[in-house]
């Protein structure tokens, strides 16, 4: 059984400049209280990684909005017109990734891997200042593992050996970023005792967490 | 019926039992209304689930239960829910059947761009590179001009989204299939003449004796 | 809904000679019916691409006792005497693979990789004619994805759309292998309804699986 | 106290709270029984779960609830079971804090062999290479020597398992640390000199002036 931490606490920990891999898709299944905790602290420079920066006043959008970031890796900014705005007027680091590349990147950090080979995005703009690897003939980028200082995680479910579940599409990155962050910090929308979630229903195991921010109130 | 309706009602035509489909935003996603009846399509949503039914009425959302898009949806009977990674195991690993994406433009060699309009729009590609590199069959829903110039060029003007040659353009106008000597007119829209579809493409069309009028589901 | 099939009738479907993946972890989720009816049917020439061959008489070790292998790639043969004194004696071609790899490239077969690059097996045997790729001063080996003309999977449960959940240690290499076999043929321990088992508790999407056999009588 | 029991209880002394450990099969295993009082330890086994228990009375047993021999255990509270990917990734990635192997050889370099004897013996490797190469704390638990012959060696005449130097050599004889320089004797057994040591090791070892007894758990 671990102590949990309150979302302030999850914040002073996460320093300004740091890298930050942040679950969620379209603000769905983002670690909200603790985004909410950072942008009340005023964070500065982070780097996020994500598969998006959601809406403006949403999730990661809120980061954008409070002027937290430096940089952002993700596949899609389309429906953040701050974000796009920003990255024009060079106040905010914008590389674009695709999707699948993105999430096989940081499940090679978390999984130790060298890299992956993919031909997603050869011949694009996408394998500039990429090694191209031929196998038989065909052409794939080498796409290098990905991991972060810190990674933020939502869960449906935890309980006190930080064990986690995930709900429907809340899932999404979170998952795989649990084992490609250098601190991994979770919050859940509910926290359960130990041995009361099955072992087939946990998709997070609690080792790869090393703080969970308390239940919300 | 309007452009869309037509578009959508005609790519449910290419349909299959038993498929596994991905719907990119927006247009496309409309081609889920007409499934013809009888027939049992898989329908997958890229953030992370297959099954996807209509949205649930106001007041009996679940936050945790959204399209790519971040809309509210419901699951059908066996939907499954799985994370980013394996939502593009499944793309990449050539396991969907048919994908619809929109484009900006399409060429005469049949490449897509729908990502980036370089200095003024910056979307991001978030899965379209994947689906292109990886579903069996790419079917493009557009409409067939933009501002009155023809979305069909003879070379791309954008950036593309893929080497791969996407396998059928669906428009308001027209059915193409690009095939090894450039963009076969397959189909014209009811009502609507062969001069019609040439005027207002500016790619070169092969145009058979005979051009049938589409059917739509 | 789809048609349940006989275990005998999966057995017809699997030629002699054919490349097959089978799940199981010292017959521990082996897909255990499928395997009697290869006995029972006679199956030559088989190369199977598994974990182990676990024991004589158990699950995989059935195959290796009744002749039906010409070949085996797995990471452990050590508790199969049989396995080892066929391969001593040349009847049986035994390729020993780290098993972190081997599910590795597995699962590169299955998600459209085209290889991934690991430090394990460097300085080793293992990294025998394979490109070895640099990346900031350190060495990995590249290694291919793994496919088959057939991948013969066990699971907990399935429903009539196919989809399947697993139990405990008993999943071990079958959701990965789910998606790396020209067709998909899987057992499982019960078969329930379409719309029962929830969908985040499903590990594998029935549109990978081409087969179900029947429930055990 | 057994060579083996005393090697295991001394390695268990090496044991911290909450960290991730996976024990290899055989010697290795009996290191779970002696974990002292008021610590906890996740034990993960390689066919997919973290928080095995002890095996469990006659005719309660699981079958598909096993160790990676194949052997029955049980789930303590908090257990999680997972695939064989996911397994591999916690292994690769550096996720596992210590792991615990036996070995035919180790030599002066700290390097390990444990997987083939050429032309006598070919288990495989299992999970072994991957262990060595991503456990960021590899401890051998072994017997001093094998038929009379020291199993430390000058340098290895045996396949290694991986590049890597392991970090800890536990035998019934002695404690002793790889470093840059050697092999450093750290501690020796109850009763055993360092001179006896010295005559039952034909790798060359460092002897600090005081070399302490082993304190076992």
């Amino acid at each position: 059984m671990r102590q949990v931490i309150k979302a302030t606490a999850a914040a002073e920990m996460i320093n300004d400049g740091a890298t930050v891999l942040i679950g969620g898709f379209m603000g769905v299944g983002s670690p909200m209280r603790i985004i909410d905790a950072l942008v009340a602290r005023g964070a500065r420079d982070l780097t996020v990684i994500a598969n998006d920066t959601a809406m403006p006043g949403v999730g990661i959008g809120k980061l954008v909005d409070a002027g937290c970031l430096k940089a952002v890796v993700a596949s899609h900014i389309g429906l953040n017109p701050v974000t796009q705005r920003k990255m024009v007027a060079g106040e905010l680091e914008v590389t674009l990734v695709p999707q699948g590349t993105l999430i096989e990147q940081i499940r090679a950090g978390g999984a130790g891997l060298g890299g992956v080979l993919t031909r997603t995005g050869v011949g694009t703009l996408v394998e500039q200042d990429k090694q191209i690897v031929e196998i038989r003939g065909e052409k794939f980028l080498l796409e290098l593992p990905i991991r972060a200082d810190f990674a933020l995680l939502h869960a449906r479910e935890a309980d006190y050996d930080y064990n986690l579940t995930y709900r429907l599409t809340a899932a999404n990155f979170n998952p795989v970023m649990a084992f490609a962050g250098g601190t991994v910090i979770a919050e859940a929308e509910e926290i359960v005792p130990v041995g009361v979630i099955p072992p087939d229903a946990i998709r997070t195991p609690g080792v790869l967490v090393n703080h969970l921010v308390e239940r919300p109130h | 019926m309007d452009a869309k309706e037509l578009i959508a009602r005609r790519i449910a035509r290419e349909l299959h039992h038993n498929t596994l489909v991905n719907l990119g935003i927006g247009l496309p996603t409309m081609v889920s209304r007409y499934v013809p009846a009888g027939l049992n399509v898989f329908f997958q949503s890229e953030n992370g689930i297959i099954g996807s039914g209509s949205p649930p009425p106001d007041g009996m959302e679940d936050p945790s239960l959204t399209d790519a898009g971040g809309h509210f949806i419901s699951a059908l009977p066996g939907a499954v829910s799985f994370d980013s990674a394996v939502s593009f195991m499944l793309i990449r690993g050539g396991h969907v059947d048919m994908t619809v994406l929109g484009a900006l433009e399409v060429d005469a060699h049949g490449r897509l761009a729908n990502w980036v309009i370089p200095g003024k729009l910056v979307p991001g590609m978030g899965g379209a590179m994947d689906l292109v590199s990886g579903a069996r069959r790419v079917v493009i829903a557009m409409q067939h001009t933009a501002r009155g110039e023809s979305k069909i060029v003879p070379e791309l003007t954008l950036p593309p989204t893929a080497e791969r040659r996407v396998n059928l353009i669906v428009t308001e106008l027209a059915v193409i299939e690009p095939v090894d000597g450039g963009l076969l007119l397959k189909e014209r829209a009811p009502g609507v003449a062969v001069a019609d579809i040439l005027a207002k493409t500016s790619a070169p069309l092969i145009v058979p004796t005979e051009v049938p009028e589409m059917a739509i589901a």
